[in-house]
């Protein structure tokens, strides 16, 4: 559909050409959940840096997830995922004799690169979910009022001092990550520290991660990293890795913050094939013009019949 | 730790966290490091990613075991069988590290023939005294030293503790050598036979029976173990209060000391034991202590048998060789400190001035004067006793017996609200208008509101600066001290009472700032630091005099502040110096960061191997030189020889590592410091679903017990009713959260993250309790019953010991009736039984029963536990 | 950022904005304060370095202060053992330092009193001094039944958290000390 | 190893479904997998005001209309009549829409900027249009004040109030809504038809039976085609389109198709006689009543579809299988993942 290409390249326009001299390199996350150790420190580093709100929702029983969604009180949230395994970890391996899958083990611990119990066939996933700062972003896409913009640091930001609570971004995002909050009355997300990122400062999250797992930077370098740290696990036998929002030809252009993830993106909670949904709007205004074109006519056949 | 200070001289953490990213394999046993220490983990992480291997051991599978090669579930209570089983499997397979365990560790040293081990005696060494329930220890000494190689040790009874008993006390030793040796270690009576003697039944066998570890898996453990050490690769040890927190936690770590000698690990890049503290400034209060039975720089408090005088009690407390050779150096130069023009060489420096101590006054025995009405006085400062500490009712009791308790912290905590809040108001025991006890609450100040340092986990003093003031009354603890003691002197000028001479004669003018009269805190340091009688600093502990014209608070910190620099507050940034990173704060020794160093070189001074130098023996400049201070004289060459009647470091040879000690050597065999044993032995917890398979004698003998209506003991295997509690339960902490709660149940965003206490057991207990997840589950043993959400989970396991399945129940303890977020307190569940070298209380494995659903309210809950006593038929002395 | 300020286009009205940015995602949307946004960081007082308060890994922090109040606490990349890094604990330090619920004056509690009640620090620390000075004579133990002098008393213990600094420590036990209460313990063995 | 023991249901929630089993199944699964059965996207925030002004501005949009062309065919009692509708629904829309907002003193806002990609951008600037045009034609009709304006304005009004009456549907067909989105292509018709029912059916209670027969036939011809586009549309959706058939939702859909048929017929037959005039208001009455009970079947269909997780994550996992898209995780090799 070229008209939606179309579109697109001209979202992906808003950075860095509308910014002109003042474009600084597209920032992002790489979010490595093989080395999260749970600690929520993402969490609150970024509570604390944006002044969001405590939610209390309890104890839930869902492992240690007592946060349990993204929301407009909760810019980070890190799932935590309790798995007994088969002999072999994952499906597409699930024919490996028991002898194959000791020596891939062998290959994994040496590596050092396993995070897997296969002595217990227990493993315990953890990783730390955020907006993802699409490169087609539905949310922005869809803000009436322009409260929801892309920065000069190619991610995407909600202006408190804009945004009048229509409320349209929270149905639109494929990944459910924008909520209205109350009584504040307007929508919040991860800004990924725009102001931080005007000091040169890393977003709260990524600098008090202490494992690494959340690195930031510019994304073209975070994708080779990315690349290299797949590779890796792939070579060690670890063939459960997966990257996801790492290729820009997804549903959504690619992430500006992506991932590597040990399971199928559903498991983690994310949706495995994620589209803008403004990516079919030309089909959308097409329809809805044809509706308004037989309206008018519905209308004229109604009066002109009359005559008859 | 005693358990550090016994097997190698000094309390404490052997390496640094950064020093883990050279480790071939990690051993993480007895913590939690992932969710303890997130941030130190990252050195794990670091390690890992290099290839070595992580292994947890662990009852439970934690976000630690995420992250690890391989989980160990493991009984709790039972790490001797495991790590003794490891010292077997090393000796039996020929396995150690000779040249190493040969020239730096007393493997060779031949024992007093009076000698008798456990595996004679059915579970006792020799010198048992069923009266007095202590060691003789004299016949665990060294052949051919004098008899009481302990000093006064014998009399002292319970009040001595490892860090008291620091070095062979009085030992004496001439060029530093034992009178009888055997470098061949063939020898029956040497070290290393009798190690051999005391580890051969701790087989593969039996650490399956006893811990509940598969052979298979303690195989893998102890081999993996033994293929990453010796000259080209190394590991290291990480344990917490898993370890330490229980009737024989000096032994735990004295276990993995004994490993790490016999596979070379001490004093090596990537090697070491890593004691991961769990509060900011632990070490620091231990090396400095506010505690009963030593001084600062662990001299150990005077004791009526230690002698009347200074060089009595020398004597008595120290060897002649070795560091501690010139105690009276740093002894004399405490009191200088202390008592300034006051201490004369005439009046023996004022060492007669000094409180003794003749007997345990450690917390847990305070408490017992407490209830007794005894201890009529209590001041609790930055501390939630009511929370932290075991067998909670007995603590509010306690509380409730005072005339006067003042509570300092920045919260109003449990401990302060005792009077009002208690579960024992709740059970009608205690009744808020008939509790006597006059409270004093006092805000203090957070660290961003005070000048001071804290000592890290890995001895590293690192200062923090004072952002803001305080506000209302909120003051440091280091104000309220000073002005306290200026009171109690000005009210007491005058007195001609003996007992108020030292108070007057006490150096008490430190020059105060800003709006609350502040002590400048880094005069504080200098005098900590020490000074020359001109008053100018101290460089190391070596410039110590012991004539009085040195002043110096901690002999062991000695140096922080030389040059008039405050060498804690350097804050050079580590990607502008190497990767020991010695610019940045100062580790007492000496700024040493791998302690004992002189190990990482061969006996000629040369490294192990290029992958693992660290400190060797530079010929051409005739000095010790490397990435890191070394931890030895630094002129002395390898193959030095002292002299007849040399003392002091000059008595140990150029090949002896461990400085601290009489020998020089690292002790696999301690022949004094710890009060139950020169090494260390499987004795079942105080409470135990398993009966002990090696001897008849269950548990430690000398584990410290308090016999009182309020502190009950369930019946243990074999005796009758153990039944009644037949699972284990185990306490633990959350990232989420920290300690007793003062400092995050406080806390919104922390709160929200783990807002209630839940107990985490297996599908296969909530089964056979019929407890559903998610559900209320209530926990019961003879003291109490607490009630917490259930978290059935796969990541507990049941464990097969001795032919039978045992369940294990893990409870943080975070929850009170204060604080944001409200719980029971796991704590109040376990009994007062301590560790009899430092009086640590065992609340990492006891027994328990579990219901499904809430606990009774009010008196009910007393029925309940009352009706689980009469079935387990539990006894209770003094009832 | 400033220069861009400056620009005139950015004080037109988004609309009008829009001829340079058609799809209006970009640069026509930025708000005025967008615009300008700093990170209080760079606004503040001054940042004094700190070291975490509550496990014993040591982690630096960088403390940030404007108006006599802490309004921010983030890790301090300088430090080689933390490199920036904190746990929630640490990361949440400013909760803690400025938390609603800290206490901020004295309180008192008479004995069978059902209430607290508050009062002066100064009179606080005088009423203590008196019990402290009453009790330690009360209980004082000169000498042990074998005449061997003691010089203490046992009617006063002392506990302590482990997140005091050391400095604190060693005046505690300095005081305590010559004072004869030995009963003093701290977290360490807790 | 590689069995587990049976355990009871309750240890299900520590880990994520997957059938009820920790294991990896061989073969494709009836249910999705998910994290804890947690909705993947979030429930709209829309409150009763959005389906109320679906209707309203939907009516009043397609009332233009009918009044532009009445004029034209100089039946200016009916004109007239539809334009106060069109009046009446225009003022009220902004009104429902602003007390929706989070921040209602910030409507203005929605006309900071224009936004092709945002068809509520777009909608409140067809809104802005019609209401001032609609304002002047009607003060036009009924006080014959400003003649000049109102010949452009009610051309304006007229081409502005199809639109109007449509770009709703767009509006919640570009979410990442299932039910919504799998039906974008249908709901602007459906919105069409019910406004002309509705905007047909209001005019008939307004209007004297003899000037209301356009009214009626409108009245008739939008329920057809609300019901014929509703029923493609709950066909085409397919299984993003179950919470259209199923639950509340589903009960009010075939609520209001039955109530729309049943007035469509009573207009239908009703009319030229002077006997079925009340017969053709009880189904006018009942066509209004259809149309509103449509609009809020579908608002709340949105609801449910995004509640459940199996909505989104299914169609997408199936999707991947049939190899019609990689998706967003990419093993090494660009295998989907």
């Amino acid at each position: 559909m070229s008209s939606n290409a179309k579109l697109l390249t001209l979202d992906a326009g808003a950075w860095p050409d509308t910014y002109g001299e003042m474009a600084k390199p597209r920032m992002g996350f790489f979010t490595d959940t093989s080395i999260c150790i749970g600690c929520k420190a993402c969490e609150v580093a970024c509570k604390e840096w944006n002044h969001v709100p405590e939610d209390f929702k309890g104890f839930t029983g869902k492992s240690y997830d007592n946060t349990l969604h993204l929301d407009a009180d909760n810019w980070r949230h890190v799932a935590f995922i309790e798995q007994r395994l088969p002999a072999a970890l994952d499906g597409d391996t699930a024919t490996e004799s028991l002898v194959q899958i000791a020596a891939r083990r062998e290959l994994e611990e040496d590596s050092g690169l396993d995070t897997l119990q296969e002595g217990e066939g227990l493993r315990w996933l953890m990783a730390s979910d955020v907006c993802k700062h699409c490169s087609h972003a539905a949310c922005l896409d869809v803000c009436p009022t322009g409260a929801l913009f892309r920065t000069e640091y190619g991610t995407v930001v909600v202006q408190a001092d804009i945004c009048n609570g229509c409320g349209y971004c929270v149905p639109a995002c494929p990944f459910g990550v924008l909520s209205k909050r109350k009584p504040d009355g307007r929508v919040w997300k991860c800004t990924l520290c725009y102001d931080r990122l005007r000091d040169d400062k890393e977003p709260a999250c990524a600098q008090a991660c202490p494992t690494n797992s959340i690195q930031y930077g510019e994304l073209t370098e975070l994708h080779e990293r990315a690349e290299a740290r797949l590779q890796e696990m792939q070579d060690a036998g670890q063939t459960s890795a997966r990257l996801y929002g790492a290729h820009p030809d997804d549903g959504v252009g690619g992430f500006g913050a992506f991932f590597l993830l040990l399971d199928e993106p559903e498991v983690y909670g994310l949706p495995p094939d994620p589209v803008v949904t403004t990516r079919d709007l030309p089909g959308i205004w097409a329809s809805t013009g044809a509706a308004a074109v037989a309206l008018a006519v519905g209308i004229a056949a109604a009066c002109i019949g009359g005559r008859r | 730790m005693p358990g550090l200070g016994t097997s190698f001289g000094r309390g404490g953490a052997t390496t640094f966290q950064q020093d883990l990213q050279n480790s071939d394999v990690i051993v993480i046993q007895g913590s939690n490091m992932a969710e303890c220490h997130p941030v130190g983990f990252q050195w794990v992480m670091e390690a890992k990613q290099r290839g070595a291997k992580v292994i947890h051991v662990d009852p439970r599978f934690t976000r630690t075991s995420a992250m690890a090669d391989l989980h160990v579930p493991i009984r709790a209570g039972t790490d001797i069988a495991f790590l003794g089983g490891i010292v077997n499997y090393i000796i039996e397979n020929e396995r150690w590290f000779d040249e190493y365990v040969k020239h730096y560790t007393n493997a060779t040293t031949i024992v007093d023939e009076g000698f008798r081990d456990t595996e004679d005696l059915d579970g006792f060494f020799s010198g048992w005294d069923p009266e007095t329930g202590q060691y003789d220890i004299s016949t665990w000494s060294y052949a051919g030293t004098e008899e009481h190689t302990a000093g006064g040790h014998k009399e002292q009874g319970a009040a001595v503790s490892g860090e008291q008993a620091h070095g062979a006390h009085g030992m004496k030793l001439d060029r530093g050598r034992p009178p009888k040796e055997d470098e061949t270690m063939q020898h029956p009576r040497c070290v290393f036979q009798i190690l051999k003697r005391h580890y051969s039944r701790y087989t593969p066998e039996l650490v399956e029976e006893v811990c509940g570890i598969p052979k298979e898996t303690f195989l893998q453990v102890a081999e993996t173990l033994c293929q990453n050490s010796g000259r080209e690769r190394t590991g290291a040890f990480c344990y917490a209060v898993g370890w330490t927190q229980h009737t024989v936690g000096v032994q735990y770590i004295r276990t993995a000391g004994i490993i790490q000698l016999l596979l070379g690990n001490i004093g090596r890049p990537g090697g070491g034991i890593l004691a991961l503290r769990g509060h900011a400034n632990i070490q620091g209060s231990t090396d400095i202590p506010t505690l009963f039975n030593i001084l600062p720089g662990y001299l150990p408090m005077p004791h009526p048998q230690a002698g009347p005088d200074l060089d009595t009690w020398v004597g008595n407390t120290s060897p002649r060789t070795g560091a501690w050779g010139d105690m009276r150096n740093y002894a004399v130069s405490l009191l200088k400190a202390w008592f300034g023009d006051a201490a004369t060489g005439e009046n023996d420096f004022c060492f007669g001035l000094l409180p003794r101590i003749d007997a345990d006054h450690s917390h847990y025995a305070a408490i017992n004067r407490m209830l007794d009405g005894k201890c009529p006085g209590f001041f609790v400062v930055g501390e939630n006793p009511v929370v932290g500490s075991a067998n909670g009712r007995m603590q509010r009791f306690a509380l409730a017996n005072l005339e006067w308790l003042v509570v300092r912290d920045v919260q109003l905590i449990e401990t302060a609200t005792f009077w009002k809040d208690s579960r024992e108001i709740e059970t009608g025991e205690l009744k808020t208008e008939e509790i006597g006890t006059e409270v004093f609450f006092m805000p203090a100040a957070s660290h961003t509101e005070k000048d001071g340092s804290f000592t890290n986990t890995q001895r590293l003093l690192q200062w923090h600066w004072k952002a803001v003031e305080p506000e209302g009354d909120a003051r440091s603890e280091l104000q309220w001290t000073f002005d306290l003691g200026r009171r109690v002197r000005r009210k007491l000028a005058g007195s001609t009472e003996p007992r108020d001479r030292a108070l007057l004669n006490l150096t008490w003018n430190y020059t105060t700032q800003g709006p609350h009269d502040e002590p400048d805190a880094q005069e504080v340091l200098q005098e900590i630091g020490g000074r020359h009688a001109d008053g100018s600093f101290v460089e190391k502990y070596q410039d110590l005099k012991n004539d009085g014209s040195t002043s110096c608070g901690s002999w062991i910190h000695a140096g922080v502040y030389k040059g008039g620099v405050n060498q804690a507050a350097r804050k050079k940034p580590h990607t502008e110096q190497n990767w020991v990173a010695p610019e940045w704060g100062w580790a007492w020794p000496a700024n040493r960061h791998i302690i004992y160093n002189r190990a990482s070189a061969d006996p000629s001074g040369k490294p192990w191997s290029e992958r693992k130098k660290y400190v060797w023996w530079d010929e051409e400049q005739q000095k010790w030189t490397g990435y890191d201070d070394p931890d030895f004289v630094p002129d002395k060459p390898p193959d030095y020889q002292p002299k007849k009647n040399d003392i002091g470091l000059d008595a140990l040879r150029g090949d002896s590592p461990f400085i601290i000690q009489a020998d020089g050597r690292g002790w696999l065999y301690a022949p004094a410091g710890l009060m139950d044993g020169p090494m260390p032995t499987h004795y079942e917890p105080h409470e135990s679903p398993a009966t002990n398979p090696l001897y008849t004698q269950q548990q430690n003998p000398l584990r410290q017990r308090f016999n009182r209506p309020e502190n009950p003991y369930n019946p243990t295997d074999p005796e009758p009713g153990w039944d009644v509690f037949p699972y284990v339960v185990t306490t633990y902490r959350l990232t989420e959260h920290h300690t007793a709660g003062g400092m995050s149940r406080t806390v919104p965003i922390l709160s929200q993250l783990q807002p209630e206490l839940f107990c985490e057991i297996s599908p296969e207990l909530a089964a056979e309790r019929g407890i559903e997840h998610g559900d209320w589950a209530t926990i019961v043993t003879s003291r109490t019953a607490i009630e917490a959400r259930a978290n059935v989970t796969d990541r507990v396991k049941p464990l097969r010991v001795e032919g039978r399945t045992i369940h294990q129940v893990g409870l943080p303890y975070h929850w009170g009736p204060g604080g944001i977020v409200k719980g029971d307190t796991a704590n109040d569940l376990f009994p007062l039984v301590l560790d009899p070298n430092v009086h640590i209380q065992e609340v990492k494995a006891a027994t328990c029963d579990i219901l499904p659903g809430r606990r009774p309210r009010g008196p009910d809950v007393l029925r309940l536990v009352e009706d689980y006593k009469r079935r387990a038929g539990v006894k209770v002395v003094g009832e | 950022m400033e220069e861009g300020n400056g620009k005139l286009t950015d004080h037109l009205p988004p609309l009008l904005r829009q001829l340079k940015d058609p799809l209006g995602l970009g640069r026509a949307a930025q708000s005025r304060h967008s615009a300008r946004l700093v990170p209080r960081t760079q606004t503040a007082d001054k940042v004094v370095q700190s070291v975490c308060p509550y496990c014993a890994v040591g982690c630096g922090q960088k403390v940030y202060v404007q108006d006599g109040k802490v309004t921010q606490i983030e890790g301090d990349p300088d430090s080689p053992i933390s490199r920036g890094r904190l746990c929630p604990k640490g990361a949440a330090s400013e909760q803690y330092v400025n938390s609603a619920t800290r206490a901020k004056k004295v309180l008192y509690r008479a004995p069978y009193a059902t209430d607290w009640q508050e009062i002066p620090l100064d009179q606080a620390m005088e009423m203590i001094t008196d019990r402290v000075i009453a009790t330690r004579e009360k209980t004082w133990e000169s000498e042990d039944d074998e005449g061997r002098p003691l010089n203490r008393t046992r009617g006063i213990a002392w506990l302590g958290g482990a997140t005091l600094d050391s400095e604190e420590n060693y005046l505690i036990k300095k005081l305590f000390t010559a004072l004869g209460a030995v009963q003093i313990e701290n977290q360490a063995r807790i | 190893m590689s069995t587990r023991p049976e355990v009871p249901s309750a240890t299900l929630e520590t880990r994520p479904r997957r059938n009820g089993k920790g294991e990896r199944a061989m073969v494709p699964e009836a249910e999705p997998r998910s994290y804890y059965d947690q909705p993947v996207i979030q429930e709209p925030v829309w409150t009763w005001e959005i389906p109320i002004y679906f209707f309203v501005g939907g009516m009043a949009g397609a009332s233009a209309g009918l009044a532009y062309m009445a004029h034209l065919q100089g039946n200016n009692e009916l004109s007239r009549r539809a334009w106060a509708i069109s009046l009446a629904g225009i003022h009220v829309s902004p009104m429902l829409l602003i007390s929706d907002l989070g921040r209602p003193a910030r409507f203005l806002n929605m006309l900071r900027m224009f936004k092709i990609t945002s068809p509520m951008s777009v909608g409140s600037w067809i809104l802005a249009t019609t209401g001032g045009a609609v304002t002047v034609s009607a003060a036009h009709a009924w006080t014959g004040v400003f003649p000049g304006l109102a010949r452009s304005g009610r051309l304006v009004a007229a081409l502005a109030g199809m639109p109007l009456a449509t770009y709703t549907g767009a509006l919640i067909g570009n979410t990442a809504v299932p039910a919504w989105h799998k039906a974008r292509h249908f709901l602007p018709f459906v919105f069409a038809g019910g406004a002309a029912a509705s905007a047909g059916a209001a005019a008939v209670l307004a209007t004297p039976g003899k000037h209301a027969e356009p009214a009626r036939r409108l009245a008739v011809i939008g329920a057809a085609l609300e019901i014929g586009a509703a029923q493609g549309m709950e066909h085409a959706a397919g299984f993003e389109g179950e919470p259209y058939k199923k639950g509340l939702p589903g009960a009010l859909s075939k609520l209001a198709t039955a109530t729309t048929a049943a007035g469509a017929g009573l207009l239908a037959k009703g009319g030229r006689r002077r006997s079925d005039r009340t017969l053709a208001k009880v189904g006018a009455g009942l066509l209004l009543a259809g149309a509103f009970t449509e609009r809020w079947a579908i608002f709340r269909a949105g609801f449910k579809s995004a509640s459940e997780p199996k909505y989104t994550v299914g169609p997408q996992r199936e999707r991947i299988r049939k190899g019609e898209s990689l998706g967003a995780a990419r093993m090494p090799g660009n295998r989907p993942g």
